[in-house]
């Protein structure tokens, strides 16, 4: 997407320049996912501007979304960090008649004229994965089981979500020993995972929901340290390579994907707009679950992306 | 470059008051200039009144925070929480709005709020002997921590509030029909200009102001010329931190909502624009106004990656070496002009 | 007579302990790990770990988790005392690891991997070096740019993955480095007081830390005996570059895998914090390694104490902060010189009424 | 005279720092309309007395009155509030801010929108004048002027409010004669007008001349108070040092010149050592063993021209020859390698590492020489610090102590110890004896001479004409950053051969 041809706007060239209002690399599903969107829409014919924010920080991604407003570009695509506080800056893209997709993390808006500005939400959803995790949790135990749950940093929509999730869905007789947050860091899912093996050995834990797989595999490393692979079950959310590899090895029991492979997509429901077509509303991807078979088989296949 | 060898002429010309000091600051608004005039001719849409409008709309909040962080940094201190403060004021104000309090006095609470924060942080820098850097990231982490134990909701605010009006769209000064070519201007930046005037009032017509510019070039020297050091020091980091609670009312006004984890390293943002206004980090030297351009240019580095299409993992390597080409050729400058 | 002499001393003694800032931070350590102890009594407990080959149990956890901020705080206590900072050191911490766990899953010698690792570490401080001591930038700003940028390039490295070498064959000695036990005591903590031990003895064996120091009182007064302060800013960054580097392996070699955004996030804060705790001024000046080595290990234990009180992970900002600032203001000299000061006062008052009588 | 009233009574001041007791059980009056001394050696505890009645120190027992009340004082601002106006013996003004501003500072004037600088600048301007300073402008920034000028704004900020009390604690050490009088016409005025002076100085001559009374203290105890006409000198030496007058090591009248050898090889010559701004292309050669006093008014260029023989600021011109072989001397380090060694006379800034223990400030250049890694075996580093304590007598006797705590004088003494140390070829003094006692700069004056005696090149940088030419072999005299003359100093020459030189080149030019 190297080329200074942001500005050029509803150029006569026939090329559709789109905007990408992004979070910015931070490794696993983020990653893949925002690589697989610059693909996808440069298969698919247009010229995508990329703009990612720093520190999950909503204010650059506010100024970013308004800046392409201003650039008259053709589309906005929206992976916001936040679900509130578009509404502002919807209405000027309404008002500017640029159409918004927002993908990966729903916004709620309120305004009725912001409202009109957006097209479609392509994504996974994040409370269904959840809800996978406390259904694994609640067959692998169905006689009750005590645990921990890792969760990310406290705040965040997703970290609410997959909590959420957890919740809807979790049995009466599993019980949480403690939730802490690991900050999604593999390094300090270890040591917070140590700490609490250590502290609850006495309640013989069985199981670890991570909210994501740089913390289960945190975890699991902490596991094994204390002896006890196998014996405590890691579920996790993401699915990345190195997540399927730990399913297969037995360090991780069960791994819920949440499938950043939507490029396709999200280019198709904007081309669709920009024909004219009026795409789907709410389009939602699929993700797929992983025991040890199915990782095999994913990873034997070689179809997987990231 | 040429801006730079230019400017020490046009210094010579003047004159009189017009010191090595300033060349900072100087150099600050003709980078600035320079670097809207690249975006223009490049991409061409730098010179949009709907791209200045949003310039100023947008970074209101990071202008009022530069001018707080003026303060402290222009006496070799740090105000390490304002990011938090944004952040805790917002989350109560919202909470309160939603609660049903009346905007006024939601506004009155979280000016106060941040004025408690700046309290706290004199108490440890003028009674414990903490050092401004440890006691504001101490209330740094705790306005943050207290923040996230009272919500880690996104909280909007209800609809039709006075509140929003700060914030809202305010005025078309000129209306295009398109939106790109509007002038626009809310109430948050005229609430921003306000502060700069402050500001600019405060450092160069009041005694205390003197004091601070004192402060900076010898503490020890301030205290022995009986100038009141220490009521200084808390006038200092009270309205650093009222500044942060005043940046977060324009905020979250604009936006609409508020979270726990707002303003996360927008303290290193300030303290960027202040360093890049020319004002020297260890304090003595400085002018309000390079810190509202340093704000300026802060905020413009981050189109001009996008619009160069600079590859994401690579951003934050450029925004750096941008910002020390900037100060480089600032101390380049400054060099200069002293042979 | 000899005896009220004997209380005398005494009495010194304890002012002197009382005035000491180590005193405190052992205070404050000990505080913490008895606040642990009751509400987990296993607190103390050691075990041996067959599956490890060393002890086990919260305390070593703890020390497992403090070697990296030994190593970061070492390298800032020099800096602190030439009255510079190093904000870098966190994604110094980050590129390190990005560049060790790169290069073994390309396939690259555990041995060649460490030593770049090292090289880069090296490399970086030293860009922090020049622009800090030849180009004469103020060290906060040019960290600042290099905490930016440093994290830009370990995700360049990486191109925005968080490289895992866990399932690496060979990356064992990398492993072991942060894993392993050297009769018992975790590696990392021990090759960590290996490392401050030996900086602390070229430092005061030679004249390297009255140099430092003296560049960080009185930079000018300094170059006029005869020193280069150029040499020795540009020798703190260096040397800071490297131990972040090696904080950097232990970070990631723990878990066998970089995290380009969280590996070594907000940890320059964490040293900088202990370096203070360890009484080393931030104006610059007289620096002690033995307490900033006790402050890093206070910063791990207040870690694990957020994790064995359990207390809720939004509140963790906040607990981090009320106890930093209790253990600063203990050493506030207002505070350990109260009984004193209210001694004078009475004094004085009694003085001035004898005199008025 | 008797019966007026004391403004303030301080009594049985008593002040402790750790491990010293700095003063013991002090009495000092001040009187309105009275130019009053506090007399003693270096580290007597004057400064500390002076702090004590400006609230910087706490004191730990006596009491203070002020206009008959009695007074706690808690700050510098209470001070001010109460009437008493201070100048410290180190200057303590902001070199980031102009001049007028120093002065001005919180007393600025203030009009409907805050300050008025206008007005503040012309008010600066009058107390500048007052001083005889009304050639500076109050807009430039304060570190565009030497530290004496500084010296004189810090007094002209001092007459800023309304005083009551006026202490000037060693005004005159960086002045030359001429600005000495000046001073002292604006004291008589002042203290004429009612006000209490507070005067310190170690110049005898000067205490005669201005003062009314005298306490003397010595080792932080309170000796005695005396009017100044009724107690010869003697007398007061005799106080101030516990030992008669007469036991003072005294060196005769001039130094015998020493003559130079036809054909002898200078030591260092400079040939054409100029650097633009600061001083013009010079000539300049000191043999091995020679004294060459530097002489000039304030600002000629002496400093500067000693700095550039240093190596502390790099010449833009000229050539510098060692032993007749050319050098290039561009830093401090290569000079001192080069057994080059210059002392400071901005003792606070360039010269001592204040947070550094005595010991270590002594040993500080030898140090940097011999390169980080190879340090001074503890034994030699005890016998150096040993010699130069006791030879320089530094007081207290403890190499321990943090440099920063000593008084003024003692600090000078331990900056010379430094440079001793390394056993330089060349010497450079700037106002080496600036501040020190009577006594001290006797002691200082000798080892100059001993210096030379043992073949030592002494350059000898000085304010006070009359050590000048009783030390020097050679005087260079300066104006306006140029040399002027190279007088050999013979019997023919005195302190009126120096002024008129001065006066005549001026007019030539
Ligand atoms: N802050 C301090 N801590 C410890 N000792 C101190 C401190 N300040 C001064 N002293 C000691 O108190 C004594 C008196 O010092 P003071 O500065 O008052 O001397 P002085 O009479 O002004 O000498 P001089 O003529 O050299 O200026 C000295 O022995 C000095 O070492
Ligand atoms: N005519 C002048 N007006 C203002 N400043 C001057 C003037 N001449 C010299 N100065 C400044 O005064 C300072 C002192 O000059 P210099 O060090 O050469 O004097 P000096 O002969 O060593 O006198 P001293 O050491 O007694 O101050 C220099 O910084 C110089 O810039
Ligand atoms: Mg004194
Ligand atoms: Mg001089």
């Amino acid at each position: 997407a190297c080329g200074g041809s942001a500005g050029d706007s509803k150029s006569d060239s026939g090329q559709k320049t789109v905007g990408f209002v992004a979070v910015g690399p931070e490794g696993g599903f983020r990653t893949a996912n925002e690589n697989d969107i610059k693909q996808a829409f440069k298969d698919a014919g247009f010229n995508l501007v990329y703009s990612p924010t720093q520190n999950n920080d909503q204010q650059k991604q506010i100024q970013a979304f308004n800046k392409f407003v201003n650039d008259e570009v053709d589309a906005i695509i929206l992976s916001s960090t936040e679900d509130s506080g578009w509404d502002d800056s919807l209405k000027k893209a309404a008002e500017a008649e640029i159409p918004v997709f927002t993908v990966d993390r729903n916004v709620e808006v309120k305004d009725a004229e912001a409202k009109k500005a957006i097209v479609s939400h392509i994504g996974p959803s994040n409370e269904w994965a959840g809800e996978q995790a406390a259904e694994r949790i609640a067959k692998d135990f169905p006689n009750g089981a005590n645990g921990f749950i890792l969760e990310g940093p406290a705040g965040l929509s997703v970290v609410k979500d997959r909590g959420t999730g957890w919740d809807n869905k979790v049995a009466s007789n599993i019980k949480v020993l403690e939730s802490q947050s690991a900050n999604w860091s593999t390094d300090e899912a270890k040591t917070v995972t140590a700490g609490l093996l250590d502290k609850y050995k006495s309640q013989n834990p069985q199981f670890i929901f991570a909210q994501n797989d740089e913390m289960g595999i945190g975890a699991a490393q902490a596991v094994d340290a204390a002896g006890l692979k196998g014996k405590v079950k890691i579920v996790t959310i993401d699915g990345t390579e190195a997540a399927l590899k730990a399913v297969v090895s037995g360090d991780l029991d069960y791994v819920i994907e949440y499938n950043p492979i939507f490029g396709k997509e999200t280019a198709q429901a904007v081309k669709d707009k920009l024909d004219g077509k009026t795409p789907k509303a709410d389009i939602q991807i699929e993700s797929k679950t992983f025991d040890a078979a199915a990782a095999k088989k994913a990873l034997d296949s070689g179809e997987r992306k990231y | 470059m040429s801006s730079a060898a230019v400017t020490p002429k046009a210094k010579k010309a003047k004159g009189g008051k017009f010191d090595a000091q300033m060349i900072p600051t100087i150099a600050a608004v003709v980078i600035f200039i320079l670097m809207l005039i690249m975006g223009q001719v490049l991409f061409g849409t730098y010179f949009r009144l709907g791209f200045i409008s949003s310039l100023f709309i947008d970074h209101a909040y990071l202008i009022i925070l530069a001018v707080a962080m003026t303060l402290p940094i222009l006496t070799g201190g740090i105000d390490l929480s304002v990011g938090a403060i944004v952040a805790i004021t917002a989350v109560v104000g919202m909470k309160m709005l939603n609660g049903g309090t009346p905007a006024p006095l939601v506004l009155i609470i979280m000016l106060l709020i941040g004025a408690a924060f700046g309290l706290l942080a004199g108490v440890l820098i003028e009674e414990f002997n903490m050092q401004p850097f440890i006691a504001t990231l101490s209330t740094m982490f705790l306005a943050r921590g207290i923040a996230s134990i009272i919500s880690t909701d996104s909280l909007t605010m209800p609809e039709n509030n006075s509140f929003a009006w700060i914030g809202g769209e305010g005025w078309k000064i000129i209306d295009n029909p398109k939106i790109s070519n509007d002038l626009s201007i809310n109430l948050g930046v005229i609430i921003a200009l306000v502060v700069v005037v402050f500001g600019y009032i405060l450092l160069h017509h009041t005694r205390t102001g003197r004091t601070i510019y004192a402060i900076g070039g010898s503490r020890s020297s301030a205290e022995l010329m009986g100038l009141p050091v220490k009521r200084t020091q808390y006038i200092i980091y009270l309205t650093s931190a009222t500044l942060a609670a005043l940046a977060s009312i324009v905020y979250t006004a604009n936006i609409g909502s508020a979270k726990n984890t707002v303003g996360v390293g927008w303290e290193l943002d300030a303290v960027a624009s202040v360093v890049i206004g020319g004002t020297i980090i260890t304090g003595g030297f400085g002018y309000v106004l390079g810190s509202v351009l340093g704000a300026l240019v802060r905020s413009i580095l981050e189109p001009l990656t996008t619009d160069f299409g600079v590859p994401a993992e690579a951003v934050q390597i450029v925004v750096g070496v941008m910002i020390l080409i900037f100060v480089v050729l600032q101390r380049a400058v400054t060099a200069f002009k002293k042979e | 007579m000899a005896a009220a002499e004997k209380k005398d001393d005494k009495n010194n003694v304890v002012a002197k302990l009382l005035g000491n800032n180590l005193t405190w931070s052992v205070v404050a350590l000990i505080a913490l790990i008895i606040i642990c102890t009751i509400v987990d009594h296993q607190f103390l407990s050691l075990t041996w770990n067959k599956n490890t080959g060393g002890l086990a149990g919260p305390l070593i956890t703890m020390l497992q988790e403090s070697a990296r901020y030994l190593m970061i705080a070492t390298g800032m206590t020099l800096v602190i005392s030439t009255a510079g900072i190093d904000l870098s050191v966190g994604s110094v911490m980050a590129v390190a690891g990005a560049t060790a766990m790169q290069l073994l899953t390309n396939g690259a010698n555990v041995w060649v991997a460490i030593l770049v690792a090292l090289l880069i570490g090296l490399v970086i401080g030293s860009i922090n070096g020049v622009l800090v001591s030849i180009l004469g930038l103020q060290p906060f700003i040019t960290t600042l740019i290099m905490m930016l940028a440093g994290r830009g390039v370990a995700k360049v490295i990486t191109s925005g993955e968080n490289t895992d070498a866990s399932q690496v064959a060979g990356g064992e000695p990398l492993r072991w480095m942060a894993n392993g036990f050297i009769l018992g005591i975790p590696a990392n903590f021990v090759i960590a007081l290996v490392i401050v031990l030996a900086v602390g003895a070229v430092a005061r064996k030679t004249a390297m830390g009255m140099m430092i120091e003296s560049v960080g009182i009185n930079q000018e007064a300094s170059r006029m005996t005869g020193i280069n302060p150029r040499k020795i800013l540009f020798l703190v960054y260096a040397i800071s570059g490297v131990l972040a580097a090696i904080a950097g392996l232990f970070a990631t070699a723990s878990v066998m895998r970089v995290d380009v955004v969280k590996t070594g996030q907000d940890l320059e804060m964490y040293a900088i914090l202990a370096v203070v705790i360890g009484g080393t001024s931030l104006l610059g000046g007289k620096f002690s390694l033995a307490g900033s080595a006790l402050g890093a290990v206070i910063i791990a234990m207040i870690r694990k104490t957020i994790i064995t009180l359990g207390v809720d992970s939004a509140a963790t900002p906040a607990f981090f902060a009320a106890v930093v600032i209790i253990i600063c203001v203990m050493q506030a000299p207002k505070v350990h010189n109260l009984s004193a000061e209210l001694k004078r006062k009475r004094a004085l008052k009694d003085s001035q009424k004898a005199v008025a009588a | 005279m008797t019966d007026k009233q004391p403004i303030v009574v301080m009594k049985g001041i008593t002040i402790e720092f750790p491990g010293v007791k700095a003063l013991d059980g002090v009495n000092l009056r001040l009187f309105p309309g009275e130019v009053h001394a506090l007399m003693g050696e270096n580290g007597a505890g004057k400064s500390t007395m002076i702090k004590a009645l400006t609230g910087v120190y706490k004191i730990d027992a006596g009491s203070i009155t002020v206009d008959g009340k009695p007074t706690q004082l808690n700050g510098t601002l209470d001070a001010q509030n109460a009437g008493i106006a201070t100048v410290y013996q180190e200057v303590n003004l902001c070199t980031n801010l102009s001049i007028g501003e120093n002065v001005m500072l919180g007393h600025e004037k203030r009009g409907p929108f805050g300050i008025d600088w206008k007005k503040t600048h012309a008010e600066a301007r009058k107390h500048l004048a007052k001083m005889g300073l009304e050639h500076l402008d109050p807009r430039a920034p304060l570190s565009s002027i030497s530290i004496a000028m500084q010296q004189l704004v810090a007094i002209a900020r001092a007459m800023v409010i309304d005083a009551k009390v006026l202490i000037l604690d060693e005004p005159t050490s960086s002045l030359d004669a001429n600005e000495v009088q000046d001073l002292f016409a604006i004291m008589r005025k002042v203290r004429d007008s009612g006000v209490a002076i507070l005067f310190v100085s170690h110049f005898l001559d000067q205490i005669y001349e201005i003062t009314d009374r005298l306490t003397i203290l010595r080792n932080g105890q309170f000796i005695k108070e005396v009017m100044t006409k009724e107690t010869p000198r003697d007398e007061l030496i005799g106080m101030m040092i516990g030992k008669s007058a007469a036991e003072l090591s005294q060196i005769g009248a001039k130094k015998a010149r020493r003559e130079i050898k036809p054909g002898e090889k200078p030591v260092v010559t400079i040939k054409q050592l100029g650097r633009r701004g600061q001083i013009e292309p010079t000539d300049q050669d000191v043999y091995a063993g020679e004294v060459v006093g530097f002489a000039g008014l304030l600002g000629s260029g002496r400093t500067e021209l000693g700095r550039l023989m240093f190596g502390a600021d790099k010449p833009d011109h000229g050539d510098y020859l060692l032993d007749g072989k050319k050098v290039t001397i561009d830093s401090p380090y290569v000079a001192l390698k080069n057994g080059i060694a210059y002392s400071t006379e901005n003792r606070r800034d360039e010269g001592i590492v204040a947070d550094l223990t005595v010991r270590q400030n002594m040993l500080i250049a030898l140090q940097a020489i011999r390169g980080m890694f190879n340090p001074i075996p503890k034994k030699e580093a005890d016998e150096i610090v040993d010699k130069y304590m006791k030879e320089l007598n530094v007081r207290p006797p403890d190499p321990n102590k943090l440099i920063k705590n000593l008084s003024g004088g003692n600090q000078q003494k331990v900056l010379i110890a430094r440079w001793l140390a390394i056993h330089p070829k060349l010497l450079i003094l700037d106002e080496p004896t600036r501040g020190i006692d009577i006594g001290a700069k006797a002691e200082i004056q000798q080892k100059v001479l001993e210096l030379a005696a043992e073949g030592m090149g002494v350059v000898f940088i000085s304010s006070e004409l009359e050590e000048v030419v009783r030390l020097s072999d050679t005087i260079t005299v300066l104006k306006d950053h140029k040399k002027i003359a190279d007088i050999v100093n013979d019997d023919t020459v005195s302190q009126a051969t120096i002024v008129e030189t001065i006066a005549n080149s001026g007019k030539e030019a």
